[in-house]
Parts: C-alpha cells; sequence; structure tokens
C-alpha cells in the first residue's frame, strides 16, 4: 500500500534456508562463494548467491533467488552428514515485507522499540526484535529501505499493525 | 450577556469568530481561545459543580492544574467526560456543558447537600452507613460520585504509539526549554516537547523548525518516567479541529515513548493558591492564571479585581490588569514590606495597596461580590480587631508562592527538599544526568523577588465562628482545613495516609494547586515543618491519559495476536474460527441450516465409516538435530528415546521438574542424530523455550541442535478407513501398505517437487495419515485431497469433532484431563516409567510422598449408567462421606457406541475397576461405572489397520 | 467497647463541637522492651493478627511494628477485591471463612470498612475455559459456597457496556459469577482493625524497622529495631513482599519470589460498571466513580514499588477490547504493590526453622481477600503454636512431601514468549 | 528497563524473558538426594533485595540465556554475559 512517501509492499517469495551449528563448521560446508556473517546483527552478501542473515551465534538465515536452491542446498548439506551442521527449508515458514520512503524508520517506530537511526542501525544491518507483540526479523537494505520477516502465522497480524503505522503518520506528511 | 473581550494584542485571531454552546446557549469565541477563555469572554462564571458538596465553582487556572472548570465536551461518540475548560482548544460549532449537578449548573438539587458539610467531614461514611449494610446507602452515594457521564458508545477514533530516540529530551518550551534545546540541537538530536504551540513565538518558532537536529512537538504532554529514562508523553494532534468520522483522519491522539541519553526538565512550576475563608466562589482565581487571559487571550475575567498574594510576583497581574484598563480595587499584600519598586509602581498607578493585609473572607452566592479584608500581625497568626473592611470586587487574584513541577524528576528517582525561598519542595541535587530540572522547574522563579515570600498556610478566620470547614484546600474534591485537622486529630499523620483519609490530592487533577497547602497544614496540625512531612509518591501519570491512547493500535483486528493456520479455505467454508491454545482454528464445519452439534455429529460419523481431512497444521514441528540428540531427548522425555529406530514414532510425554506433565507429542526418529518432536499445538512454543533452557543452562557440553519449524509445515491429518484409499490416489513413492508402513512410523519423500513427510499417528483411534508439506502448498493439498477423496466421501472435520473422536478412544488431552497437579503415575505411567533406567525431567519428584499417595486423582473412564446422559465436563462425583471423589475431563455421547463416555480422574480410581462412583449434576445424582479410558476399539485394530 | 462504636449520633454530636474533639484512631506509643507477641509488619494481616490475638486469645502485650506507616504496603495498593470462588478445597474453605469475616467486620469493628457484595463475574473466552469454570463451579458448590455459571445473556444484563465478540476472533462463551463476592475500602480495613487491636491495649508503632533478630540456640529472644531492641519469645512475620528479606536476617530462605502487582486508576463517572471483573482483566468501579484496575504482575524479581508502561498498556488494550465504550475515559494514577508468591500460588501459614519465629507469607495476590482468615489463622498459630484447622494445607513441609495446593491451574509453565 | 545483551546489545527488557535466579545447582544424582534438597532445589530462592544474579532468555532476539546481574530495588542491570561466562572483576560483585 502507498500513502505520502512511504510505500509497504508484501515482497516476491524467495528462497530460504536455515543454517544451524558452528560458523567454521558452516562456512566448510557451504559451497564456495557464500560468505556467512561472523559478528552478531551481520548481513553478509554473496555475489550472486544470496544474503545470509546473523539469527544467533548458532544460527543463520540463508536467503536465496528461489525455492529451488534453498532444497538444492539443504540436500547438498544433508549429504555431507556432518554432524555439527544442519540445514532446514525455511522458505515457507517466513513472509517478508519491505517498507521504503523517507520515514520507513519512523513508520516501523510505530511498533518496534530499537533505535533505527542510521548510526545506530546502518544499512546491512539486520535485528531480530518485535513490532507491537510480534516477533520479526528487521533488515535494512538501504538507507531508506527495510524488510521485515516474520513467521507465517503471524504475518497477517503483523501487516494489519504496519499498515496501520503508515496511516499513522498520515498527520506528519 | 457582557463581553469582557480586551482590546491590545493577544494570541487570538480577533478576524474570525467561533460560535460555540454551553449548557445549551450559543456563544462566539476566536481561533486561539481555550473554551475558559471564551466563556469568560462570554461573562460566563459559573460553570462545574465541587465533587462532594455540589458548590459552584468558576475557573480557577489557565492550564492543566484546573481543579474546578471541569465540563463535558462533544456530542455522541466524541462525548469526552471531564474536560479541563482550560485546556480545551475551542473550534467551530464546540458543544460544552456542566456536569455532576441537575437539573442545571445555576440550579443545582444536590447542593443542598452543603447545609449538612459539616455532617460530613473526611471520611464520614466509615463513621456511619453500618445498618444494616452498607449496602443499603451505597446505591445513592454510587450516583451521587462520579463526575461526567459516559456516553456509552465505543470511541470512534484510534491511537497512535511512537517510539523515539534522541539524545536530548527537553520538556517545556519557555525560556530555559528553549535555550536548552537550541544549545543541544547544534550538535545532538534533541526533540522539544511542550503542552502548548507557541514555541516563544511564530518567529522564533519558524527558526526552530529549521534546525535539523531539533523535532518540535507541539501541543504534547509529558507523561511519565520510567526505568532507564523512558519518558512517555501524549501528543494531542486532533484537538483544533471538530471530530471527523473515523477513518478519514490521522489518529486522534499519539503515545510518545522516548528514549534519550539525557532529559532535561523544563517543566516550570504551578502557581499555588491562599487559603482562607470562602475562598473557592468563581471569581477566585489564580493571579498568574488572570494574567494569562489578560494577556494571551484578552480577557478580563471580571470588571473589578483585588489581588491578594504573599509573594511579588502577583504584582504584575495587577499592572497587566491596570494597563489593559481593568479596574484594580487593591492589593493586599500579607507582607508588612513588600518589594520597595513594586509598592511604589502600585501606589503610581493609583492602585490601593494594603501591606500587612489579609484577605479574610468572601461573599457572593452564585459569584464573588465583595471581599473582606483585615491587619495581620507580622506572622499572620492573628487579626487585628476593628480592622476589618469590605471590598466590592467580582474577581479576586490569589497567589501563595510557586510550585516547580518535579513530578519526572522525582519518578526518575530524584530527591526532593523543602526550599525556605519559595515554601516549596525543589529538586535536591543539579546535574542529574537522568533528569535534570533547570528554570523554574529548579525553584528559579524569575524575576526573583525583591522582597521575599512571606509562607502563610492559612488565614485566620474573622470573629468567633469556626470557619475551618469553609477553607478550601483541594477544590476538586471539597477538601479543608477542617479535614486536614480532623485526621491530624485522629492519629493519620504520615502525608499518605492524610491523603488517603481526606482524598486531598486524589482528584483529577492530582493535588496539582493543593498537595504543597495541605501537608503543610498537616505539619502545622501535628507540629512539623512542611520538610519533616513531606510530599506523597509522584506517580505517573502527571497528567490523564485517555485508556484509547495506552491501547494504542492494540484494537479491533489487532485486539489479540492469534495465530492463523497457513489455509485460508476453512473461513470461506463454514469454518467456525475459535481460539485454540492461541491459534484459530476451526470448531466445526456448519452447512446450511444446521445446529452445531449436527455438524460435530456429522462429522465424526464421516471419520468413522469414511474419512475425515483435518487441518493439524499448528501442531509443534521442532527439529532437534546432533550427535547427543538422542540422549537430549531422552532427558527431557518420560520414555525411552534411546530405543527409537529411524523411522519410527513414539508418543512422548513431558514434564517440569516438579514431576507435573506440561506438554505430550510424538517423536519422530528421522535418521542418525535426526528427531522432529511433534507437540502439541498449544505447546509447540513452550516447548521449544523448554529445550533451549536446559541446552543453554543445564547441559551445555551436548552436541545438539534445535529449530523451531512449526511455522514451516501445514499439517493436513487423513483420518478413517478410507485414509490409505484417498492417500494412495496422490501417487506419492512410498508404499502405503500396513505391512510396509504401519502404524507409529514415519517416511519421507517428494510430491510436485517439494518435500513431503508422513506419519501413521493417529489422535482419532482410525487409521490415520499426518502429510506435512511446506506451508504455503497447504491450500493447494487441501484441495486436491477433498477432490479426489470426494468419490470416498471425505469430509472436513473440526476441533469438536476431533474431541469427540479422541474421547471416544480414551486418548487424554494435556490441560484438559490433566491440570496442574497431574503426574505420570496419576495417568497409568508408572509401569512404562519403571521400565526405563536413566534420569528424566520431573522423575525425581513423582518419589515424593505426595504424588506417591495412594489417594490421588487417577485418569480413569466414566459408563453413565443413564447411556443418553451427556456428562457435563467438571461435573463431581462425590464420596460416601459427601467428600469430592474427583470429576469429570472430557465427554461425549459416542455415536458409535451410541452411549456417553467421559473420563475422569478419580481418587485412587486405578484400583476401583468395575466400581460405581456417584455423581453430582446440578444437586441430582447419578451413578457412573469406573472402568478402562479406551472405550473405542481398545485393541486398536482399526488404526493399526 | 465504648469508645469502638462510631455511630450516626456520635457523628452529629461531634459536627456541632466542630470536629475537633474526635479521638485518635490508635495511640502513638513508644516501645515497651518486651512484649508476649511481637508482630512484624502493620499491613492488614499483621494488624488483624494483632487484633484477634487479643480478642481470641486474650494477648494484649502485643506488639506491631511497621517499617512505615500502617496500611501502606499492599493493603493500600491492591485492587480491594474481596471473594472466595477458588478451585482447590482448602482455598474454598480458607478464604470462604475470610468472606464471611468481612460480611460482619463493619459492625464488629465498629467501622464501616464499605464492603460491597456486588458480585464478582469471570468470563470464559473459549469452550475450553467455560468447561474449567463448571468444574470451579461444582468445587465451590460441594464446598457450599454459592456460585453459578452464566450464559452471554446473563453477562450482557450484567455489564451492558461489554462486547461479546471482537473482529479479532475472540467470542465471549459464557462465565460464572460469585454474587456474595465484591469490594471492600481497602484502607479501612488496616485502619479498623489498628484501631479495635489499639482499643485492647495492642501497641502499635510505626516508623519501626527490623534491623535485625536476637536468637538463642535456635530460638527468638527478641527483634532488633530502629528503636533498639525489642525483647518477644514469640515473632510473627507478616511482610508480604519482605518476607525473603527478613528470614534472610534470620539465616533461612524461603520458596518465595517478590515482583510488582501493578494497579490503576481511572478518573471518576458515574456508574457504568456494576459488577467486580476478574480474568482477563479485573476492573470494577469505586464508590468515588473510578475504575479500579489490576495491571497483572511483572514477571521478574522486583522490590520496586514502581509500575512500567507496558503492563498498563497491556491492560487497557484488553480493558477497551472488553468496553470499547471506554475508550475516551481517561487513566489517572497507577502504582504497584510487593506482592510474595509462593510456587502454588497459595499461602504459607506456618512455623519457620527459628523457634517462636512464625511465618504469614506467601499470599501473592491473594493477600487482601484473605485478611481476616489470615489474621484468624497466624494469631492461632502464634497463641497455640499448632497451625489453625484451616491452614494446615499451607505448610512450608509441602514443597517438599509435594502436596502443592495447585490454584494456579496452570499446568505448571506460565505462558512464555515465542522465539522467532 | 533494559538489558545489555552481549550479542544483539542494549534492548529494551519487553524482548526478553526472565528465568529466574541464576545458578540454581541440579543435583548431580537426584535420584540419591534427599526430599529436602530437592525441595531446595526446586523451590527455594534467594530473592534479595538489591544485587541479584538472575538468568534472562533474548527471547525476541538471539534467543540466548543470558546471566544477568540486576538490581531488584532499582531494576539497574549492571552486567550481562552468555551463561557460563564469569562476570569481569571490576564489576561490584553480587
Amino acid at each position: 500500500m502507498l500513502s505520502g512517501s512511504m510505500a509497504l509492499e508484501r515482497c516476491e517469495p524467495r528462497g530460504k534456508l536455515l543454517l544451524l551449528g558452528d560458523a567454521p563448521a558452516v562456512v566448510k560446508a557451504l559451497p564456495e562463494g557464500i560468505g556467512i556473517p561472523l559478528q552478531p546483527r551481520g548481513v553478509a552478501r554473496s555475489r550472486g548467491s544470496g544474503t545470509c542473515l546473523w539469527l544467533s551465534p548458532t544460527q543463520r538465515l540463508l536467503l536465496l533467488a528461489t525455492e529451488s536452491d534453498a532444497r538444492l542446498a539443504v540436500a547438498r548439506i544433508r549429504a555431507l552428514r556432518s554432524p555439527d551442521v544442519w540445514a532446514f527449508d525455511a522458505g515457507a515458514r517466513y513472509v517478508d515485507f519491505a517498507v521504503a520512503g523517507r520515514d520507513c524508520a519512523a513508520v516501523l517506530n510505530g511498533g518496534c522499540s530499537l533505535d533505527l537511526r542510521e548510526p545506530a542501525f546502518p544499512v546491512d544491518t539486520c535485528a531480530r526484535t518485535r513490532f507491537d507483540q510480534v516477533p520479526v526479523l528487521l533488515v535494512r537494505s538501504s538507507p531508506e529501505r527495510f524488510e521485515i520477516l516474520v513467521e507465517r502465522p503471524l504475518a497477517h497480524y503483523l501487516w494489519l499493525g504496519l499498515c496501520r503505522a503508515v496511516n499513522d503518520r498520515r498527520d506528519e506528511t | 450577556m457582557t463581553q469582557r473581550r480586551l482590546n491590545g494584542e493577544a494570541l487570538i485571531d480577533r478576524t474570525r469568530l467561533l460560535t460555540f454552546t454551553f449548557n445549551g446557549r450559543r456563544y462566539q469565541g476566536h481561533p486561539g481561545d481555550t473554551l475558559a477563555s471564551a466563556l469568560l469572554a462570554n461573562g460566563v462564571k459559573r460553570v462545574a459543580r465541587s465533587f462532594k458538596l455540589h458548590r459552584p465553582r468558576g475557573i480557577f487556572s489557565a492550564g492543566l492544574e484546573e481543579p474546578s472548570a471541569l465540563v463535558t465536551v462533544g456530542d455522541g461518540p466524541y462525548r469526552e467526560v471531564n474536560v479541563r475548560a482550560t485546556e480545551a482548544p475551542l473550534h467551530e460549532g464546540l458543544v460544552a456543558r456542566s456536569q455532576n449537578c441537575w437539573p442545571t449548573v445555576n440550579f443545582d438539587a444536590a447542593a443542598a447537600l452543603g447545609l449538612f458539610a459539616r455532617f460530613l467531614p473526611a471520611g464520614f461514611y466509615h463513621k456511619t452507613f453500618k445498618w444494616p449494610a452498607w449496602g443499603w446507602y451505597e446505591g445513592l452515594m454510587r450516583r451521587m460520585a462520579g463526575l461526567g457521564r459516559l456516553n456509552g458508545i465505543p470511541d470512534p477514533d484510534h491511537y497512535a504509539t511512537q517510539y523515539h530516540h534522541c539524545d536530548v529530551l527537553v520538556i517545556g518550551a519557555g525560556a530555559a526549554g528553549l535555550a536548552a534545546a537550541r544549545a543541544a540541537a547544534a550538535v545532538e538530536d534533541v526533540v522539544l516537547l511542550d503542552s502548548g504551540d507557541e514555541f516563544g513565538g511564530s518567529v522564533l518558532r519558524h527558526e526552530l523548525a529549521a534546525l535539523p537536529r531539533l523535532l518540535l512537538l507541539p501541543r504534547t504532554t509529558a507523561m511519565g518516567y520510567y526505568d532507564d529514562g523512558l519518558v512517555t508523553a501524549l501528543e494531542r494532534i486532533d484537538e483544533v479541529r471538530a471530530p471527523v468520522p473515523r477513518g478519514t483522519q490521522g489518529p486522534r491522539q499519539r503515545l510518545w515513548k522516548i528514549r534519550a541519553a539525557r532529559v532535561v526538565l523544563a517543566t516550570g512550576a504551578i502557581e499555588r493558591p491562599l487559603v482562607f475563608s470562602n475562598n473557592d466562589r468563581p471569581g477566585i482565581m489564580l493571579a498568574s492564571a488572570v494574567r494569562t487571559y489578560v494577556t494571551r487571550y484578552a480577557v478580563s475575567p471580571g470588571t473589578c479585581a483585588v489581588i491578594f498574594t504573599n509573594n511579588d510576583s502577583a504584582y504584575a497581574t495587577a499592572f497587566a490588569l491596570h494597563e489593559r484598563g481593568v479596574k484594580v480595587a487593591a492589593v493586599v499584600d500579607l507582607r508588612q514590606q513588600p518589594g520597595a519598586g513594586l509598592a511604589a509602581r502600585t501606589r503610581g498607578a493609583g492602585i490601593a495597596l494594603h501591606a500587612g493585609y489579609a484577605v479574610v473572607d468572601t461573599r457572593g452566592r452564585s459569584a464573588l461580590k465583595t471581599v473582606a479584608i483585615a491587619r495581620c500581625d507580622p506572622g499572620v497568626t492573628r487579626l487585628l480587631a476593628g480592622s476589618l473592611q469590605w471590598l466590592r470586587c467580582d474577581l479576586l487574584c490569589v497567589s501563595g508562592g510557586w510550585d516547580p513541577v518535579v513530578h519526572l524528576y522525582a519518578q526518575a528517582g530524584g530527591k526532593l527538599r523543602f526550599d525556605a525561598r519559595i515554601a516549596g519542595f525543589v529538586p535536591q541535587r543539579q546535574g542529574h544526568r537522568k533528569a535534570e530540572c533547570i528554570g523554574a522547574a529548579a525553584g528559579h522563579i524569575d524575576p526573583p523577588s525583591q522582597a521575599p515570600l512571606l509562607p502563610v498556610w492559612r488565614i485566620p478566620a474573622w470573629g468567633r465562628r469556626d470557619r475551618r470547614s469553609l477553607q478550601w484546600i483541594d477544590l476538586a474534591h471539597d477538601v479543608t482545613v477542617a479535614d486536614i485537622e480532623l485526621a491530624a486529630t485522629e492519629g493519620f499523620r504520615s502525608v499518605e495516609h492524610m491523603k488517603r483519609y481526606t482524598t486531598a490530592g486524589m482528584a483529577v487533577d492530582q493535588g496539582k494547586t493543593s498537595n504543597v497547602n495541605a501537608l503543610a497544614l498537616l505539619g502545622r496540625a501535628t507540629g512539623r515543618e512542611p520538610a519533616q512531612v513531606g510530599t506523597t509518591t509522584f506517580r505517573p501519570p502527571f497528567h490523564p491519559v485517555a485508556i484509547g491512547a495506552l491501547a494504542g493500535g492494540r484494537v479491533d483486528q489487532r485486539a489479540q495476536r492469534f495465530r492463523r493456520l497457513p489455509l485460508q479455505w476453512h473461513a470461506e467454508h463454514g469454518g467456525v474460527m475459535e481460539d485454540h491454545g492461541g491459534w484459530l482454528r476451526p470448531a466445526c464445519y456448519l452447512e446450511s441450516g444446521e445446529t452445531e452439534s449436527q455438524a460435530i455429529d456429522r462429522e465424526v460419523r464421516a471419520a468413522r465409516s469414511a474419512v475425515a481431512l483435518l487441518d493439524s497444521s499448528s501442531l509443534g514441528k521442532i527439529e532437534v538435530c546432533g550427535e547427543d540428540a538422542a540422549q537430549f531427548l531422552n532427558r527431557l522425555y518420560v520414555n525411552n528415546v534411546r530405543t527409537l529406530e529411524p523411522g519410527r514414532l513414539r508418543y512422548g510425554l513431558m514434564l517440569n521438574d516438579n514431576g507435573i506433565i506440561i506438554d505430550d507429542g510424538v517423536l519422530a526418529c528421522l535418521g542418525e542424530g535426526r528427531y522432529m518432536v511433534n507437540t502439541s499445538s498449544a505447546g509447540a512454543l513452550n516447548t521449544h523455550f523448554w529445550m533451549e533452557e536446559w541446552l543453554q543452562c543445564e547441559w551445555r557440553s551436548m552436541r545438539v541442535w534445535i529449530a523451531q519449524q512449526t511455522a514451516q509445515w501445514a499439517t493436513l491429518t487423513l483420518s478413517g478407513p478410507k485414509a490409505r484409499t484417498v492417500l494412495a490416489l496422490l501417487q506419492l513413492p512410498v508404499n502405503l501398505d500396513g505391512r510396509e508402513f504401519p502404524h507409529m512410523h514415519t517416511r519421507e519423500t517428494e510430491f510436485e517437487g517439494t518435500a513431503l513427510r508422513l506419519r501413521r499417528a493417529s489422535f482419532t483411534g482410525e487409521l490415520s495419515f499426518e502429510i506435512d508439506v511446506p506451508a504455503d502448498r497447504g491450500d493447494a493439498l487441501w484441495c486436491r485431497l477433498l477432490e479426489l477423496g470426494a468419490p470416498h466421501g471425505i469430509m472436513p472435520i473440526g476441533m469438536e469433532a476431533l474431541d469427540v473422536l479422541r474421547v471416544e478412544k480414551g486418548f487424554l488431552e494435556v490441560g484438559t484431563d490433566t491440570d496442574g497437579d497431574t503426574s505420570p503415575l496419576d495417568v497409568g505411567w508408572g509401569v512404562a516409567i519403571s521400565k526405563k533406567a536413566e534420569d528424566f525431567i520431573g522423575r525425581r519428584s513423582l518419589r515424593r510422598p505426595a504424588m506417591q499417595s495412594a489417594a490421588r486423582l487417577q485418569l480413569v473412564g466414566l459408563l453413565p449408567a443413564e447411556r443418553n446422559l451427556r456428562l457435563p465436563v467438571g461435573t463431581h462425583a462425590i464420596g460416601a462421606a459427601g467428600d469430592i471423589d474427583g470429576h469429570v475431563t472430557s465427554s461425549c455421547v459416542s455415536p458409535h457406541l451410541e452411549r456417553s463416555v467421559a473420563l475422569a480422574r478419580v481418587r485412587s480410581g486405578s484400583t476401583r475397576m468395575g466400581q460405581n462412583v456417584s455423581l453430582d449434576i446440578d444437586g441430582g445424582r447419578y451413578s457412573a461405572v469406573i472402568g478402562s479410558t479406551a472405550f473405542y476399539d481398545p485393541k486398536g485394530e482399526r488404526l493399526d489397520a | 467497647m465504648g469508645r469502638m462504636a462510631h455511630s450516626i449520633l456520635q457523628l452529629a454530636r461531634h459536627a456541632i463541637s466542630g470536629h475537633q474533639r474526635w479521638p485518635p484512631f490508635w495511640r502513638s506509643p513508644q516501645a515497651r522492651e518486651r512484649y508476649d507477641v511481637l508482630i512484624i509488619g502493620g499491613g492488614g494481616h499483621g494488624l488483624a493478627t494483632a487484633y484477634y490475638l487479643a480478642r481470641n486469645h486474650g494477648i494484649r502485650r502485643a506488639a506491631v511494628i511497621e517499617r512505615g506507616w500502617l496500611g501502606g504496603g499492599n493493603t493500600g495498593r491492591n485492587t480491594a477485591i474481596v471473594r472466595s470462588n477458588y478451585l482447590a478445597a482448602p482455598s474454598i474453605r480458607f478464604y470462604d471463612f475470610s468472606l464471611r469475616q468481612y460480611e460482619g467486620l463493619s459492625r464488629e469493628l465498629g467501622y464501616n470498612i464499605m464492603l460491597s457484595q456486588r458480585g464478582v463475574v469471570n468470563l470464559a473466552f473459549s469452550r475450553h475455559q467455560l468447561r474449567l469454570m463448571n468444574r470451579r463451579v461444582n468445587a465451590l458448590r460441594h464446598a457450599g459456597v454459592a456460585s453459578e455459571l452464566l450464559t452471554t445473556g446473563q453477562i450482557r444484563r450484567l455489564m451492558p457496556l461489554l462486547r461479546e465478540q471482537s473482529s479479532a476472533g475472540r467470542r465471549l462463551f459464557g462465565g460464572f459469577i460469585q454474587r456474595r463476592g465484591g469490594v471492600v475500602r481497602h484502607d479501612a480495613v488496616a485502619w479498623g482493625y489498628a484501631r479495635a487491636a489499639d482499643a485492647l491495649g495492642v501497641d502499635i508503632i510505626q516508623d519501626c524497622e527490623v534491623t535485625g533478630f536476637q536468637t538463642r540456640n535456635g530460638a527468638v529472644t527478641g527483634v532488633e529495631t530502629r528503636h533498639g531492641l525489642i525483647s518477644a519469645p514469640r515473632v510473627g512475620i507478616a511482610v508480604a513482599g519482605s518476607s525473603s528479606v527478613l528470614a534472610a536476617k534470620l539465616g533461612f530462605d524461603l520458596p518465595i519470589t517478590s515482583m510488582a502487582l501493578q494497579a490503576m486508576v481511572s478518573e471518576p463517572v458515574k456508574p457504568v460498571l456494576d459488577v467486580v471483573l476478574d480474568g482477563a482483566v479485573y476492573v470494577s468501579q469505586s464508590d468515588r466513580g473510578e475504575l479500579v484496575i489490576g495491571g497483572g504482575t511483572d514477571v521478574y524479581t522486583s522490590y520496586a514499588q514502581r509500575s512500567g508502561i507496558q503492563r498498563v498498556e497491556d491492560t487497557m488494550a484488553t480493558l477497551i477490547d472488553l468496553f470499547p465504550a471506554f475508550g475516551r475515559l481517561r487513566f489517572m494514577r497507577q502504582w504497584a504493590g510487593l506482592v510474595d508468591l509462593t510456587p502454588d500460588a497459595s499461602p504459607i501459614l506456618d512455623s519457620s526453622p527459628v523457634n517462636g519465629v512464625c511465618l504469614s507469607c506467601g499470599w501473592g495476590t491473594y493477600g487482601f481477600k484473605a485478611i481476616p482468615a489470615g489474621g484468624v489463622a497466624f494469631a492461632h498459630l502464634l497463641a497455640t503454636g499448632a497451625s489453625h484447622p484451616m491452614a494446615q494445607a499451607f505448610s512450608l513441609g509441602r514443597f517438599q512431601s509435594g502436596a502443592l495446593i495447585d490454584e494456579g491451574g496452570s499446568a505448571g509453565m506460565d505462558d512464555r514468549e515465542p522465539l522467532l | 528497563m533494559q538489558i545489555p545483551c552481549p550479542y544483539c546489545g542494549t534492548r529494551d527488557a519487553l524482548e526478553f524473558t526472565w528465568g529466574g535466579q541464576a545458578a540454581v545447582v541440579r543435583p548431580a544424582d537426584p535420584q540419591s538426594c534427599s526430599d529436602e534438597e530437592w525441595c531446595r532445589y526446586l523451590f527455594i530462592r534467594s530473592n534479595p533485595r538489591g544485587p541479584h544474579h538472575e538468568r534472562w532468555c533474548h527471547t525476541y532476539g538471539c534467543g540466548q540465556w543470558l546471566d544477568v546481574w540486576r538490581d531488584t530495588l532499582t531494576h539497574v542491570v549492571e552486567h550481562a554475559a552468555l551463561i557460563g561466562v564469569p562476570r569481569p572483576r571490576s564489576e561490584p560483585s553480587a
């Protein structure tokens, strides 16, 4: 939906891969060219081969172009039979939204308590946090654009909340 | 009606007229007016009746501290009660009326209470109304109490919430606040908020708006200071416009939650009145408020004024009135020596100055007409005989000094001290980084007095008659000097006791103009200085907040956070969606003209005779992997997990360490060190949380990884004799034959290019297949199965049918057939447990005497003697001695057994098979036989098929 | 108890004299050197205990010492609700005894505590909840405590402003009511008991903080206070949220966690709610017209009698989901009490590991409604050394034997927040 | 209230779940301990008024359990660390 300078949209489905394991083992298991973030809240972008988000010391989420990419990756890693790296298809688990525009940070602050000013939350930072009552995963893809990943069962509830947050700023614009 | 509008500059737009009504009469005002200034401009004096004694009251202040002028504003759904007339901005068509009076504010029947005032001292109701019981009097009391009347209509407006981070938060845009904000904004992110919207006037405001790192929040009032410097503030967005239909506008108000590295409180000070006889008449106002009405709104609240003060600041009011041509009859100053310059200037203006005098009484039934002044001794302890004289005036401007607004400072944990200079409480130390007071809020009242303020908490009454019950301290709650002294006499020496006993400071204004007078007088009555008495706690909010604003966006569709199934199909096909453990799931599917019980019965029969399709997507799906996964699960579940082979399933019970059942589910071994745990729907989150807690906090050396994959998968359950037939039509690359793929086994395969998992687990007692597919494929597969199964009589079923099926089969449901006191021993797991060698969570607790007791409630089946009597869940069994013998936990009339069956927890039930229990249903006694819980297909041939 | 009886005549007489000669509610005595029984904690429980010690057991050489001002703890910080609609038999018996005492208290104390038995209503928002309620109603009926299931229609008549179905999917299935339940003017309970205990000779000493204890071979001999040492062979501790702090001074720990219980009031309005609502949100309308709203506890240890904003927001969201018409009403004041929670949400009324010291604690969020029964039972324990028949289930030993009293009704684990 | 998560940085307390007193030792062999010892482990807590050593989980964030040193009177969090990571000496000890 559009309102003033704000754009709120639901993103196209993409492949998602949940990676469990300690960083070194995970790096070893992944094909060449796919980097993973080592720092908390880090985002690693690999040429062509998608984006990897830091979720926790032992969890990362790999975003890939298509769902089949993700399934292949799962199969490949399973094939390694490593007891220290585990991969799960998470393509259907999350729904992705994006909010873009000059006020995007303020819109998110309509329900999220984080400091989203650029110095505190620069581009290519991700964070798990909450928007109102909903656990979300925020990714800042550009100074004026955030992606919001949410688990499917709460996606509708979150969408209503984000629409509300955009509307609530109408008096500003 | 007299017009009291003055000439000279003001912050109102004289070029435009606004029409409004008050108590049904039409008046006019200007943009920029508040309801209060507009009423005063129209000469309206009486606007309200007091809370307890219904005394006529007028406008007392010019701000949010207003104790008296509370009115009801707006009509229909927009009606708002207890609005301070001094805060309500005027807009075209505004409708306001007095409240808490009948029939009118000018003639209020309840004012008769005044005659009995002396019989109604503080706490009088505690000393009376005991016979025959309080209830006899309460109704009347309740109708008398309260102020405005709610319209009873849902609030049509909506409210926003906004988090904000900044380096410096400045509260209050007076001179001090403006300076602080401008200085900081050069180098830091700054927020400057103020209850008004001037920000030092249009010029300065323009300038400020241009500063890139400064955010201005007009019409915003700080409400509270919470842990770690979280400041909440309420922005009144729409108050300058007339109400408009919902949704056509932005939010009505916005609740800000601001986190600042530094909070600067430039919240100013509130003027304190003086306490004397009959000091509550309409026409008696705070001196500073009168000044505001004159200079800001160009309104004179009266035609002839008297100033009554104990400090220099009120002289400015005298001069302001004088300069605008309003007659000032006299300045009455309690001090023998006012500031020299002021005295001269007053006399120079031809205003009579009575130094060393006090206002000792007032007259005027409907509004102020005359005031009596008398000479007093330097300490104002007594009045000099023969010095009494009456002055005609319709406006009395009082000033007893100033109280810094230190509410947020105190909420931030700042300590206060009593400052004799201003006879008020000020911040103890400066430079409090969390919340620093500056300017008047820090006690720096300017202009600084030439002559010191003379603290006088109560003016002696003239004559012998006791007037203490006519000397008002808290105008909002009708608390008088007599009430405070009564509290002291009766032993309520603590300021908190006095507050609760007299209710001083507990009204809507929270005693902003009365608290210090009240505590000082309590001190006087108990021989203590104000400093020793101390203040009451400054509790948030500083100023009342609409409940809707606190609820923010969590209304209507967002009132509850329910989880949604991945399938949209249900609601569109008659599914009755209800809350099941936080998920919205279909209770049943209503076909036209059907009752719920008919629908449930139809669904049950389909499951038993053909095949049912159930959306089980909310089933918890937690993947537990790693070298130590088996050992990990073996410690968490009552069952032996080590012996679980790949491709197999096992039912599991999970306890807390107190030995109580907290969840059950099905464990699947998918391969070497790979397990899938299917928890109950309600338990998915808790169980995952529980696992992580043990892994991270207790068994940190274990090599285990846990993934909460519940949301990734849709789970569709085919259940019934024809389940296999229908599933076969999908032509999965899996041999579905019962010998190849028996009960309690699982398979992983692919379907149309995506992963698919099959489990032969059954909660219905019928041959069942649980099918997992990625959540976004759920809808498609569901429809496909309905299509393929149609010839075989497939039917979607809901939770209620499932409940009947599992009760028939005698499967327990955690949280329904168990409660916070149920151990596995109570549900027949003793033998299984004794076979397990290793320890598991909760095992030790089972050995405690109370858990071993033979008299515990144990889960059994009940067959009522009356075959068709459906036992209400919760029905109690009564023992021979009249003691409680147990209770029914689940129950249904089984369509297949064609009789009523029930699950129940019965005292030592497992040892009482075949015996009768006596059930009490609404006083009637019914009998039932205790038996096994497996009513249907006890051998399990159907699900093993 | 001549000077005890307040009455309208007395009120009139004092009105003539300008209310200047009312006797004080209680003396402000200096602590004596020794007492037969010393009660720590001048809240409802401590004061009631003192009163019943003197009245039921003739022990008048007793004192109540209070760190601050009497009734300043949870007694003055709760939502003032009284009810006995519990689930477990021992709880029902105990709390109903308490309610019966409340019913006669105004006359017994000669002081109107303004008991308003307007009925306490619980609501069920799922079939499951409604079934659990039926179990509770039957348990109550079997214990001789009247309560009834309510249809949605009956609830509609009791609460015309209640919204039964929300567009979010919440739906009302029914509820149940205990008509004898209601509210009391909370401060009056503390004041009434204090006044009555004082009249029977009990010393009430305020601003008297306990700094330590004196013991000789495992038995208490006295209490050290800001006002010096006070000797007593028997000491009763009734300090709610501070129980663990005093226990630590005596060298033992308790199965107790102290948490902040939030409460708030709205501005006063003419009557809009004539029953007490318990459950999704705890709300009633005071005789002054304010909505008194219980906000639930902050789930972490806290001794700060201070409240956060999150709880208020959660509570208000629930409130206006049920009563959309309250949206424009303003919330006026918030505060927090300091509650002492046990693992099974039931109290501890028992002697302690230190001889002579007895405990009345673990009242959690049920303390106020338990005051009269707690006072009777604790007085009995202090006077006889044996636990009162109706309080035997509330022993310290139950945590060892496993005989917990399941009042939480929860399946052992409170609802956790989700992990993404 | 805010808690400085060693991974995610300082976050509002409403992202965390409280886990009670930290470092409560579960008996190595529960079967061999007395009812009294078991009770102590299950239920008896220090519940101090002032500095407290607790366990919190960053549920809405990284999902990690943390050792937190917090003052129960002021709600000030003095330190937060990963479970098992000892608290720096410099910190005033709880």
